[in-house]
């Protein structure tokens, strides 16, 4: 076991998979001698070169829909998004082309490619450098979308989305990249998609969530649990496909759920896991499904008071909770 | 329009006599099972039909250029010729005119024409334009890592051109010397819009310059002029030179599709110039000029074409709807 | 009272608008000449000119983006994209720019820009012409997304979609354009955005939908009404914002719960709706939420059979009616 | 890189005396303030800072040639020094910087220069790379279609001429001879990739052709070149004779932004070589020689820009950062 940063889990995962597979390449903006604007590549250009480490023009679609025709040709490309918030031009060839590309052939074409980015906020990044994303991509099917939130599920999960044969979208919560400290094992190992984690179990209130927020409501629930109420941590890890069971096994076992996201309220994954409860647990809840989620405007402001405001931390869930609690 | 003789450089090599004969087989079998597919939709059977009518030499031209099997052809909609050339048979293109069972690129899940076949390295992903253009840049990518010599040849309208992906795809292209051939089909349309609302200049060929990699036009009703300056464009991205644009200048015979009513927008007279300029007349009489349709040839040429049509009609007339048993598959691997 | 269609509708819709302001343009693929490949705009450019009527290249983006910057400088457009699959270039210009203008302008910028696009299936369109896309719109803040189901509600809608100061993503579904006719008033009227409708009012079991299948929903529900169910059907018409109001009244009558859309069901509208009941309303509910919707396939296949199989009908609903009516 | 020779047409007014020493202030000051606004990053009083650093004369060259208050200018990220010459404060823009209360463009909600100012007619949305290219077509048409001989300028750099809003923006601007003129800022990289890996050009000039506009290329640090070629394309545009591309090669002195580290990828030689560019000294020395600045008059413009950017400093070192109650205002009008 080593401790590393979300950061190094990442940039390690992708170098064992480059070493290990001649087809993985990887193209993005400055990913090169820069090594990536948060160094997730550094080094990357010297140890295999320029072929299979590609700076690309600024633009964001045909790096996707590149990425896409060399996956049908054969490769395994990861396509760097810089930011999330430029992601919107990749959509057309991500949801309307990739993601179809093997329903539209018979399953002749596959897409083994991953289109990795980090997302959102608490780094100062105003409107435009903290948006997440994830619920446009995860109401695609055909696309996997997975959101890590430990050094550990980031590698395990990076490395199983590289090795799968379908269009994954990878999204890092850049504010984990360097705060976010965890063990992970020095030999091989992969985490699986679509397969959710209890990252605390509890009795009484369940908690789900993904991303930065698992780490806050971790803390929450353990400060709620000194307060007497044993509070259950679902960390979703794969937006889609969503794990099910293990949502809907915790849920019986509390009958309370507060859902907890950084993106917005409105048609988020929240409002999905609660459809998913209230269509198929509704017999075992004992309270209304709360959903705690970025507040309704278009995205996180600039002014460090004003992304406080925006943002959701390990106050805002414990009070939620104790809300839920006490119902 | 302003139509610009071909260009073509020196060097390469043109079709053999055999060659040209089977490109008019190849011809002439298009325009039947084009015209067949038309009586189809208005009898009903097919829902929905986009023509080659007009652009066969330019896709015949191009396909016979290239070696299929090896390279790697990324189409669109009105690509029938370019099936016809790759070797699928009337009979699995018409079980996608009339959505049948059995039908190979797509399973009859998507419009005629569209989605794949991995044995000839034939993607049609979709119906939404330009979006090909990329992804033949990406698959040039993948062959070019690998060090394999095979080209990707990319087909789009004038349509297409606008479409910020084919900008993109073609600077990537001509950064990394990719080896991809741009084929434009130019018909003047973009459905209803005339190129003259659709760009400033006569042809996208002008913007070859911008990307710093070579272009040609050629008069895509002249089949010798499309297999040249595909070959030399061939020879160049084998040769790691990079890409070309190859701008053929066609002409569309028909309505946009068969939902569209061309006379909305479309004057007699153009259409009737345009009618002048059929391809696969053209090749008839070089081919009878240099004697290389002797006797009754021509006319077994077309029964042949005819009867297999018949064929296949008979065929997919009886075929059945795909059950939807199954219509939920292939969504993930 | 004049009977039309829906295009008939939508088309009088924009001529009366285009009248009475100069300052309303429309923008997009075959709008000119060719009056629109639904014929929306049949006959604009002769009473218009090609100055308001302007057809573009083939370049969503760009649509998107121009329409963006025209309504910035005071004028009103209204962008036609052709078909709603070829929706996805603008998303870059209308989720990432229009619908952030205000807010990241502290207002001082507005966008009075409508785009309109038909969309659904049931009309033999497979794959590429039978796309669902109200789901990623309607995720953001900023953004309105209206649905109409009928000739009234279209016209209505889309008055006050062209006289809002928002940008409004105004999406018709293709199927009713021909197939749907209705009453529409003489004189001059609007419908007001963010305002459901009780399409049919009902006691026993509420039955939440848009689009086209207000239709089958009308249809199951007087089915199901002579089998001695009373079923209230509501037509959302407005996707952002949803009107809680309506919905929660219905609610809190009936405790029972239908929702009903053609787009996919995984982080759909559906999946909202049911989770604002879930906690809203959820001492009312008296059976889980339950939600029809497209299959998990990347849209609807071109095949009669597939594509019927994909469809929600009648049938489907009213059997959906029934199962929780037993609940 | 290579630098091509300012073409620049005839029959365009050189700027006045009074008007060019205007000029040297607005530099003099907007380096003084993009030093300051440096120094408050390094001591973590501004969250990130892109610096105008060897774009100063393009950007102020430029605005000078226009009319500020009835033209549209859609700018990006550097355009520190359009801002300055359109008369905002350096107050005001450091309460960008510093992300404090009163920030006249977007109430700090935005990265500093963000936002808009509509009695300026200035609009800059977004940090996403090239969204403003359409944008400001989509004004020009606004402003053609009111006939009002209004222009918009837009500005960007290399790196957005490479996404597809640009090429879709500039055909369309082309095709209804909209009054726009496409300044681009080459400094030759965007952030670490350098123009070699952006495209296989010198420059987005020879674009031009494949649009059916004019293009011009002119030295980014000469502020006449750069006031000649707006000139003349704003008389084009007001004339109704429809865009004009302006590449201005300009030079980044410093990293991409705060946040960067140039060792990683930028040679010291290319970044010395960059230096002796310097578009503040290369005016400073021009005006000198024309006997612009006499006695102390130079001193007294540096001095009065430092007393001035101090001033601004204090204010807003004092100034609070908004309050978040409203901060969930003006979403829906
Ligand atoms: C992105 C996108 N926008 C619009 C359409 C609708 N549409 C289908 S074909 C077409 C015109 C294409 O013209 P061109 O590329 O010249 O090809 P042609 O049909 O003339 O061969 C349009 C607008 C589409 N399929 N995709
Ligand atoms: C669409 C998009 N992609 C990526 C980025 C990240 N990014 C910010 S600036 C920049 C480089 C822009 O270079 P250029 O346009 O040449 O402007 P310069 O900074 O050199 O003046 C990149 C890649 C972005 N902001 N937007
Ligand atoms: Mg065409
Ligand atoms: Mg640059």
């Amino acid at each position: 076991m080593t401790v590393q940063t979300v950061i190094e889990a990442v940039r390690d995962g992708m170098q064992e998979e480059m070493r290990r597979d001649q087809s993985v390449f990887i193209m993005g903006e400055d990913i090169g001698a820069r090594g990536g604007v948060f160094l997730a590549t550094d080094g990357f250009v010297g140890e295999f070169g320029e072929d299979r480490v590609i700076d690309t023009p600024l633009a964001e679609s045909s790096i996707a829909g590149i990425a896409l025709g060399a996956a049908m040709n054969g490769m395994r490309p990861i396509a760097e998004i810089e930011f999330a918030d430029f992601i919107w031009p990749t959509v057309n060839q991500i949801v309307g082309e990739a993601a179809r590309a093997r329903y539209g052939t018979l399953g002749q074409m596959c897409v083994p490619m991953v289109l990795r980015a980090p997302q959102g906020g608490g780094v100062r990044g105003g409107l435009y450098h903290s948006q997440s994303v994830e619920a446009i991509f995860a109401h695609t099917p055909g696309l996997k979308v997975v959101t890590p939130s430990t050094p550990y599920d980031a590698k395990g999960l990076l490395k199983s989305a590289i090795r799968d044969d379908d269009p994954v979208v990878f999204l890092e919560y850049k504010r984990t990249y360097r705060l976010v400290r965890g063990e992970v094992p020095d030999e091989e190992y992969t985490v699986p998609l679509g397969v959710a984690d209890v990252k605390l179990p509890g009795d009484d209130i369940t908690v789900i969530t993904y991303g930065l927020m698992v780490h806050h409501c971790i803390e929450a629930a353990r400060i709620i649990g000194n307060e007497g109420v044993s509070v259950e941590v679902i960390d979703l890890r794969t937006i889609r496909p969503l794990d099910n069971d293990v949502i809907l096994a915790s849920v019986e076992k509390t009958g309370k759920v507060l859902i907890v996201h950084e993106d917005t309220k409105l048609l988020g994954v929240g409002g999905e896991v609660s459809a998913i409860i209230a269509e198929h647990a509704f017999d075992y809840l004992d309270a209304p499904i709360v959903r705690l989620a970025g507040p309704e405007i278009p995205a996180m402001p600039f002014s460090p008071t004003l992304e406080a405001a925006f943002l959701i931390d390990t106050e805002k869930v414990s009070a939620a909770i104790r809300n839920l609690a006490r119902y | 329009m302003k139509k610009t003789p071909p260009v073509v450089g020196a060097g390469v090599t043109r079709p053999s006599d055999d060659k040209l004969v089977q490109m008019y087989r190849e011809m002439v079998l298009c325009r039947a099972l084009d015209e067949r597919v038309w009586m189809l939709n208005r009898q009903g059977k097919a829902a929905i039909v986009a023509s080659a009518q007009g652009h066969e030499a330019a896709q015949i031209g191009s396909v016979q250029a290239l070696q299929v099997g090896k390279d790697h052809f990324y189409i669109y909609y009105r690509d029938l010729a370019v099936l016809i050339s790759l070797g699928l048979t009337p009979t699995e293109i018409m079980l996608g005119f009339t959505a049948k069972a059995g039908e190979p690129l797509a399973g009859a899940r998507q419009f005629p024409t569209h989605g794949a076949s991995k044995t000839l390295n034939l993607v049609n992903l979709s119906n939404v334009v330009g979006t090909q253009i990329p992804q033949a840049v990406g698959s040039a990518l993948a062959s070019k890592m690998r060090g394999e010599d095979a080209v990707t040849i990319v087909y789009f309208g004038d349509g297409a051109s606008s479409v910020g992906d084919c900008h993109e795809a073609m600077n990537f292209a001509a950064i990394h010397k990719l080896p991809v051939i741009f084929l434009c089909e130019n018909n003047g349309y973009a459905i209803s819009v005339p190129l003259s609302k659709q760009m400033a200049v006569d042809g996208i060929v002008s913007r070859a310059d911008g990307y710093g990699i070579p272009g040609v036009v050629v008069d895509g009703t002249d089949i010798m002029a499309v297999y040249e300056a595909t070959s030399e464009a061939a020879t160049r991205a084998r040769d790691g030179r990079g890409p070309t644009i190859v701008e053929t200048m066609v002409e569309r015979y028909l309505p946009h599709t068969s939902d569209d009513d061309d006379s909305l927008y479309r004057e007699q007279e153009d259409l009737e110039e345009a009618r002048k300029r059929d391809p696969v007349r053209i090749l008839q009489e070089q081919l009878i000029g240099a004697g290389l349709l002797p006797g009754d040839t021509d006319s077994v040429i077309r029964n042949e074409a005819k009867r297999v049509i018949n064929e296949a009609t008979d065929y997919v007339d009886a075929a059945p709807y795909p059950e939807a048993t199954d219509f939920l598959d292939h969504v993930y691997s």
